[in-house]
């Protein structure tokens, strides 16, 4: 699987985040290529969703670096870090409540506001891979139900016309139907050349759908490998269960 | 880890009170002296705001409304109904601290900023009711010719000296009463609150009971400063009630150091002090006051009690322990 | 843990202070204490002042400023010998923000840091509270330059009470404009204690005379964002005489509002408002039929002319000299002959048993406003003051006499 | 039966955070509650110890109704809990953070704190003293002056655990006590549970570390979706398809799709 | 009937100027979670900054306005770089405290700066208008109507323009804004720059029917931070109901219950209103 270094569009080495005293990430180090559908797994805590928030520049690393497409983009602000393509449709979604779909949407595009046009055929893009959005637009978007609601936030990352997708958990909370769709169309994504890093409770529906994966325990990266090796891996067993 | 032995605090201690009970003997100065006085009636009131705000984490802007109902209490019963002052003085605390635990059932259902501007609201009407209950409070005339306090026993209240000593007694009561609420359960339950509520709860402490105790003591001391102040300065007028001289206290005990014992008063004294030295600058001095407070909240959120903290823990912290990992949107935990 | 940054920080506090304390003490020390200096030498006699220089009242206060100034400026020219040695007189100014305790401060500052005798303040809380504390081991000549009668009731005996009293208005104001316009008046007088203490007596007044006072719409001038709704009200009733007073400024607003919203009648206004500040902020003719203390350029004092001009030469042409600037010019004045006749600039219970003989020392041109024929036995200047009339564009002036 | 809940549910906006739960805890024992994120696990943890308040169900303790008493009586009653981040308060040091933990079983109030009244002393070094033991009991007696912000994760949540204890509870709830600290601490975290145990304490904890759970608990509650999905020991949840299927996914589930 | 309308109108100005003011406020309320005390001071700058475009350079009144705006939106942006930013980790006491320091510096620089003088700004909209037999001053039209045109300008902005959309986004959710690439730090300025920009608006609309002088913001301060809190903090409708509610029960309450009444019944109001609801009319969910 080891591809030439150039490849590796987003390229995290040895990062470590601290929360005070509390170390939660120690010593990461993941790789997403051009085209790729990377997952990491792990159970609640394990830093998962330190690692997304520090890649996309809302919290500062400790140590340790952040490559994309060659350019070092650790501790710069979230702002920059999306403007350079990767938008990230995070746990809890952070949706803005009050507004409407059809706004929440239009702010994903913010950094390519000037791009009309563009947006435009961004909108068409979303409501073609959410049809229920276009019917619901018009309401604000903290009335939605939580399905959809995570379809806005994955939609409004996509606004912004990002090279990598991260997406924390977009199954979390939802009936097992709609977690389905959902990933369903994260695949979809990924199919028309946007790099995925998603974290997933649900090991097994990731990996059917993702090319790579990370195991993060404790903080720590402590298995990684291909779908098929990890499919067959018992460890990852482990590293949910306990057993 | 303490840089100065029990021993040895207790000797300042009892250095910086032999200081305080021979200043009159020194200083043959009456403005002098009524600025010590003045200082020490502040750094009361502040040593109330402290129990609420600096201990329980209530920022309360009806501060001034409290004093000003300590002291409305004493000029009216003295001067209207011809009342000695002692009962006045006791019965100023007793209408605060009653009036505060009133208020304070109503005020502390609401919680940060709206607490603090729902505060300000009530301080606000206080000040009206004052500025406009001519019949009984004088309006915005006032109340002329407060008296000093009745002797007690052999010792008489006629001169500024002696005077002087009855408010540092208070003072010093004050702050003995400070101390054992903050070494106390009691205190120990509003510093749990501070921290955190929900750690408070888990603990098995009755929040709101607490706050609404904290509250009572708070206007308690309010009272008796505005008590203390109508006496020293004979007169009253409404604008010591008004807005303003809550952010003075405010003020006080920031510059001082919040939650901390010693913080009102070094800030009542500090800032009291620099604000007559900047009486020379005439107009200017508020032009050079203003950015003076920012500065001070910007460089020493703490206050000066805080920074001497702050050198302490300097000292015992190990350097490669500086935390790293930073929040980006912080604001957001307000929420 | 508490205990321990309490004593060492209460150490830097006090020291800080210390320090403080000590700067403050010797910088009075080379300044102030001017008294008698060496023989023959040149003495400093300092005048001191407490009044807002501040906020909103600051205005006031540095007209009052200004004339003290104004006065000390003549003397110094002039040269005035205090028990034989030629003596300078300075002004030492600290500002109260309008608030009483502070001018009780400043005052005791004044006394004990610059060694002053006599202390000017212009508002009543500010006095009040001088008046608890000139008395005693420090005492200082009060200068209280409020119109408010309760100041001489305190009975100081050392109180210089300099505008009059403004309980002289109410009888002729009432009198005449209850025959020229109507017996129904309408008040929007300003909040403070004084508009208090003039509405009340104002309607007192009124109602004895016969006539009806309506309700009281009283505001605070400065803190009102919209004069509109009170004149509504107050004119809902029609009234046939409308009391309103407060800073000129705002007051001439309210002439202004009353007249665009239809209004008639007479004015009687306060003596804190001066037609000829008001006249720059409304026309004469919406002024027409106001009754008020007259403006200086009327007044029949000898100096008054000159001093009308010189203040315009000498401080600003923006404005009117107005009556804060010219009581408060002589009466400096008379506190320096107090001064010379007393043969001591230190002593203020000396000063002031020679500020009745002081009155007729005082030059004619240094007469510029109502110059008092006597002084009280409470402690006021008082003499004959003139109040004016508008009446189709002229001033027809008012004597008012003054009470015992 | 120590703890016990029937029905217990709350509704937030239309939505059952927690769903009609029953479950008991007996004493001495350790029960554990797991279940993926969102579960319902903090809330049922909530609802348990008053923070919030139930919309269907009960709660009692040692068969007394707790249900609708607020939080700072139920520690009365005898339970107590701590949190998934640890809030002590960092710039004081540990043994004052813990002192407050035995103010509910104090009487001195207002005056006695005033006058220095010889209760107000006395039940001042009690709670110093049940702190100190308390501290002692977790293993960090020696760290009891140190400032709590100084101190490694771990040692915060011994003393988490510590200001629980000080509170005299018949049970302690512990949220994700090993939440952020490494294998080897989690051993030893796990060593204070047991010794909790054998020293009279029933235990209830909420946690992810699935090793910590098998090797604690005497008992098992999943939560999914606010529902209690299954129940029993270690070993049988283990082998729990539903279990397994809410963590993992159904094996068969979903055809190849990438 | 006439005292009702003619009050009526006389408390739709006193509104208009109110909701202007407070819009500002509740603004910065909303992006930067600050109490700014020192709104009433930049209020009175603003009027001044008219004043003297007015008077010392003969620019036209609405040009002036405009000039006003600008300026204090500078202004507003200056004290949000050097003031509130260093702060904006620090409690909301320090924030109160500090927009208390600005207060002064302020009012006393105005001071020291202009004089101590009152002033009275000329506007070319003198006279009155008869409508339904009251008298009606042309001046509180204009106020009515540009307040109005602001109002809805603003709500324009906020609704329609991306800028706009980015100070609701952050109100809304931080993070989320951040997600999305918006800029907080220059939401910050630019939300502290239009509301200085209204507080000027607001003073130099209502300077010509009252005058110009270093504490006029003072009047102001209390009742504004009383609107925001009614209408609910950060709320924009809550500010503009907020501010007319608080004016006509002003004047009516004046007119018919009694003056000093009036002076107090915002604040009654608002302690009842609190009491009941702990968050205000329109409290978005906290």
């Amino acid at each position: 699987m080891q591809k030439k270094r150039e490849k590796k569009m987003l390229e995290v080495s040895d990062l470590s985040v601290r929360y005070g005293e509390f170390v939660a990430l120690r010593d990461v180090s993941l790789e997403v290529d051009e085209g790729e559908f990377v997952v990491v797994l792990g159970a609640n805590g394990a830093g998962k969703s330190t690692l997304f928030r520090t890649i996309n520049g809302l919290m500062r690393p400790s140590a340790g670096e952040i490559s994309f497409y060659g350019e070092r983009i650790e501790g710069r602000p979230a702002n920059t870090v999306v403007s350079r393509g990767v938008t990230q449709s995070a746990e809890g979604r952070h949706l803005f409540p009050e507004l409407s779909v059809l706004k929440n949407l239009t702010l994903g595009a913010y950094i390519r506001r000037r791009d009309r046009a563009g947006i435009n055929e961004s909108l068409e893009e979303v409501y073609e891979l959410f049809p229920i959005l276009r019917e619901k637009r018009r309401d604000p978007a903290g009335s939605l139900s939580g399905g959809q609601q995570q379809m806005v936030a994955i939609g409004r990352a996509l606004m912004a016309k990002p090279k990598l997708l991260i997406l924390d958990e977009p199954s979390l909370g939802l009936a097992p139907l709609v977690a389905r769709q959902v990933l369903d169309a994260v695949v979809q994504i990924n199919r028309t050349g946007i790099m995925v890093l998603l974290a997933e409770q649900n090991a097994q529906a990731a990996l059917k759908i993702a090319h790579r994966g990370y195991v993060v325990e404790n903080g720590e990266i402590t298995l990684q490998g291909t779908r098929e090796e990890l499919l067959g891996n018992g460890e990852i067993r482990r590293a949910y269960m306990g057993a | 880890m303490q840089v100065l032995s029990r021993h040895w605090r207790k000797l300042a201690l009892a250095v910086v009170l032999l200081v305080a009970l021979l200043i009159p003997l020194f200083i043959d100065n009456q403005y002098l002296l009524g600025l010590i006085m003045l200082a020490y009636i502040w750094a009361i009131a502040a040593y109330g705001l402290n129990v609420l705000l600096g201990y329980t984490g209530q920022l309360t802007l009806a501060h001034a409304g409290f004093f000003g109902i300590g002291a409305y209490t004493v000029g009216i019963l003295t001067v209207n109904y011809g009342f000695p002052f002692w009962p006045s003085l006791l019965l100023a605390v007793v209408f605060a601290s009653v009036l505060g635990f009133l208020i304070g059932i109503f005020a502390l259902r609401t919680q940060n900023e709206y607490f603090a501007i729902f505060t300000l609201g009530v301080g606000f009407v206080i000040f009206l009711v004052i500025e406009r209950w001519e019949s009984f409070t004088g309006g915005s005339l006032g109340l002329i010719g407060v008296p000093y306090p009745e002797g007690l026993g052999p010792i008489q209240f006629e001169g500024p000296e002696q005077l002087y000593y009855l408010i540092l007694a208070f003072l010093v009561l004050t702050i003995y009463v400070a101390a054992s609420i903050a070494h106390s359960l009691v205190g120990r339950s509003f510093i749990a609150i501070r921290n955190s509520p929900d750690l408070a709860m888990a603990a098995g402490i009755n929040v709101g009971r607490t706050k609404q105790l904290a509250f009572t003591i708070s206007t308690a001391i309010a009272g008796l400063s505005g008590g203390l102040y109508a006496t020293y300065i004979g007169f009253l007028g409404p604008a010591i009630v008004n807005v303003p001289t809550t952010f003075e206290i405010l003020l006080y005990l920031l510059v001082g150091g919040m939650g901390s014992l010693s913080g009102p008063l070094i800030g009542a004294f500090l800032v009291t002090t620099i604000f007559e030295y900047f009486q020379q600058f005439e107009a200017y001095r508020l032009v050079i006051f203003g950015p003076v407070v920012i500065l001070l909240i910007i460089f020493f959120p703490r206050g000066l009690a805080g920074l001497w903290g702050e050198l302490e823990a300097r000292v015992r912290r190990s350097p490669e322990k500086e935390a790293e990992g930073r929040e980006e949107p912080s604001r957001e935990e307000v929420r | 843990m508490k205990r321990t940054k309490f004593v060492p920080a209460l150490l830097v506090g006090l020291l800080a202070f210390g320090v403080y304390a000590c700067g403050g003490g010797g910088g009075a020390g080379e300044e102030g204490d001017g008294g008698n200096g060496g023989d023959g030498e040149e003495q400093v006699v300092e005048i001191g002042y407490s009044g807002p220089l501040s906020g909103g009242a600051a205005l006031y206060g540095e007209n009052v400023l200004d004339g003290m100034r104004m006065a000390v400026e003549d003397l110094n020219e002039d040269g005035m010998e205090i028990d034989g040695q030629p003596a300078t007189f300075e002004i030492a100014s600290l500002d109260d923000r309008y608030l009483p305790n502070e001018a009780a401060t400043n005052a005791q500052r004044l006394v004990q840091q610059d060694g002053v005798s006599a202390i000017f303040i212009p508002h009543s809380g500010g006095i009040f509270a001088a008046q608890g504390i000139n008395t005693d081991r420090n005492p200082f000549l009060l200068g209280a330059y409020s119109s408010d009668p309760a100041i001489l009731e305190q009975e100081n005996p050392l109180t210089m009470m300099i505008p009059p009293r403004f309980d002289n208005y109410m009888e002729p104001f009432t009198e005449l404009q209850m025959e020229r316009f109507g017996d129904r008046l309408g008040l929007i007088p300003t909040e403070s204690e004084y508009g208090q203490e003039w509405t009340d007596q104002i309607s007192a007044e009124w109602e004895s005379q016969g006539g009806e006072v309506l309700s009281n719409n009283g505001i605070d001038y400065s803190e009102t964002t919209d004069y509109a709704g009170p004149v509504t009200q107050a004119l809902s009733e029609d009234p046939d005489v409308m009391f309103i007073g407060g800073p000129s400024q705002p007051t001439a607003l309210i002439v202004e509002e009353a007249r665009n919203q239809g209004f008639e009648g007479g004015f009687i206004l306060m003596d804190q408002s001066k037609i000829e500040e008001m006249e720059a902020f409304t026309s004469l003719e919406n002024m027409e039929g106001s009754l008020g203390v007259a403006p200086l350029s009327e007044v029949e004092d000898p100096g008054a002319e000159a001093f009308v001009e010189r203040y315009a030469e000498e401080i600003t042409e923006d404005r009117p000299a107005v009556s804060e600037v010219a009581y408060n010019y002589q009466s400096v004045h008379i506190l320096a002959n107090a001064m010379a006749l007393a043969g001591t600039s230190e002593d203020p219970e000396a000063i002031r048993e020679n500020i009745e003989p002081a009155l007729s020392e005082v030059e004619e041109e240094y007469q510029v406003a109502n110059f008092p024929d006597g002084f009280t036995e409470e402690g006021h200047l008082a003499g004959e003051v003139l109040a004016v009339s508008l009446e189709d564009g002229e001033f027809v002036p008012v004597e008012v006499p003054q009470m015992q | 039966m120590l703890l016990k809940t029937e029905g217990l549910g709350i509704t937030f906006g239309g939505l059952k955070a927690v769903d009609a739960v029953d479950f008991e805890v007996e004493r001495g024992t350790v029960a554990a509650i797991i279940g993926p994120n969102g579960a319902g696990k903090s809330t049922f943890f909530n609802l348990v110890s008053g923070f919030y308040r139930p919309t269907s169900g009960h709660v009692t303790l040692e068969d007394e109704e707790i249900t609708n008493l607020p939080a700072h009586r139920t520690v009365r009653s005898g339970m107590a809990r701590t949190f998934q981040t640890t809030n002590l308060f960092k710039e004081s040091s540990a043994l004052d953070n813990v002192i407050v933990g035995h103010r509910v079983r104090t009487r001195s109030n207002i005056f006695d704190a005033i006058f220095r009244t010889p209760r107000s002393r006395r039940e001042n070094r009690q709670c110093r003293d049940r702190a100190m033991e308390a501290l002692s009991f977790v293993g960090v007696d020696h760290l009891a002056d140190r400032t709590v912000g100084s101190l490694p994760q771990e040692a915060q949540k011994r003393i988490s655990i510590a200001l629980a204890l000080a509170t005299d509870p018949k049970i302690v709830l512990l949220d994700e006590p090993a939440a952020g600290v490494n294998n080897e601490e989690t051993q030893g975290l796990m060593d204070l549970i047991r010794k909790m145990v054998e020293h009279d304490y029933t235990v209830c904890l909420v946690e992810h570390k699935m090793g910590m759970i098998m090797g604690l608990a005497d008992k098992i509650m999943v939560l999914n979706y606010g529902q209690k999905i299954a129940e029993g020991p270690p070993e049988e949840i283990q082998a729990d398809e539903s279990v397994i299927e809410a963590y993992l996914g159904a094996e068969e589930e979903g055809e190849e799709d990438a | 009937m006439e005292l009702f309308l003619q009050q009526l109108i006389n408390g739709i100005a006193l509104g208009s100027v109110y909701g202007l003011a407070a819009l500002g406020l509740t603004l910065v309320f909303g992006v930067l979670r600050i109490p700014n005390l020192a709104h009433g001071a930049l209020y009175m700058v603003g009027a001044y900054v008219t004043y003297f475009a007015l008077v010392s350079y003969g620019i036209p009144y609405i040009a002036a306005i405009g000039l006003s705006a600008v300026v204090l939106a500078v202004v507003g942006i200056t004290i949000e770089r050097l003031v509130f930013h260093p702060l904006r980790n620090a409690p909301h006491t320090h924030h109160l405290i500090a927009a208390v320091g600005v207060l002064f510096f302020l009012e006393s620089g105005a001071q020291v700066l202009w004089g101590s003088e009152f002033r009275q700004m000329p506007s070319p909209f003198v006279g009155t208008v008869e409508v339904l037999g009251l008298n009606i001053g042309l001046q509180r039209l204009v106020v009515i109507f540009a307040s109005i045109a602001v109002m809805a300008a603003l709500y324009l902005f906020l609704k329609k323009t991306v800028p706009g959309q980015t100070i609701e986004a952050i109100e809304q959710d931080r993070t989320g804004a951040s997600l999305v690439g918006i800029d907080a730090n220059r939401v910050s300025m630019m939300t502290f720059g239009i509301s200085a920009a209204l507080a000027a608006v607001a003073a130099s609309l209502v300077a010509p029917i009252n005058l110009v002088f270093p504490t006029m913001g003072e009047a102001l301060n209390l009742k504004v931070f009383a609107i925001i809190i009614l209408g609910g903090l950060g709320s924009i409708p809550g500010a503009i109901v907020g501010g007319f509610l608080l004016a006509l029960a002003e004047v009516f309450s004046s007119t018919y219950i009694s003056n000093a009444f009036g002076q107090a019944i915002g604040f009654v109001f608002l302690l009842v209103v609190l009491a009941v609801r702990p968050t205000g009319l329109f409290s978005k969910g906290v």
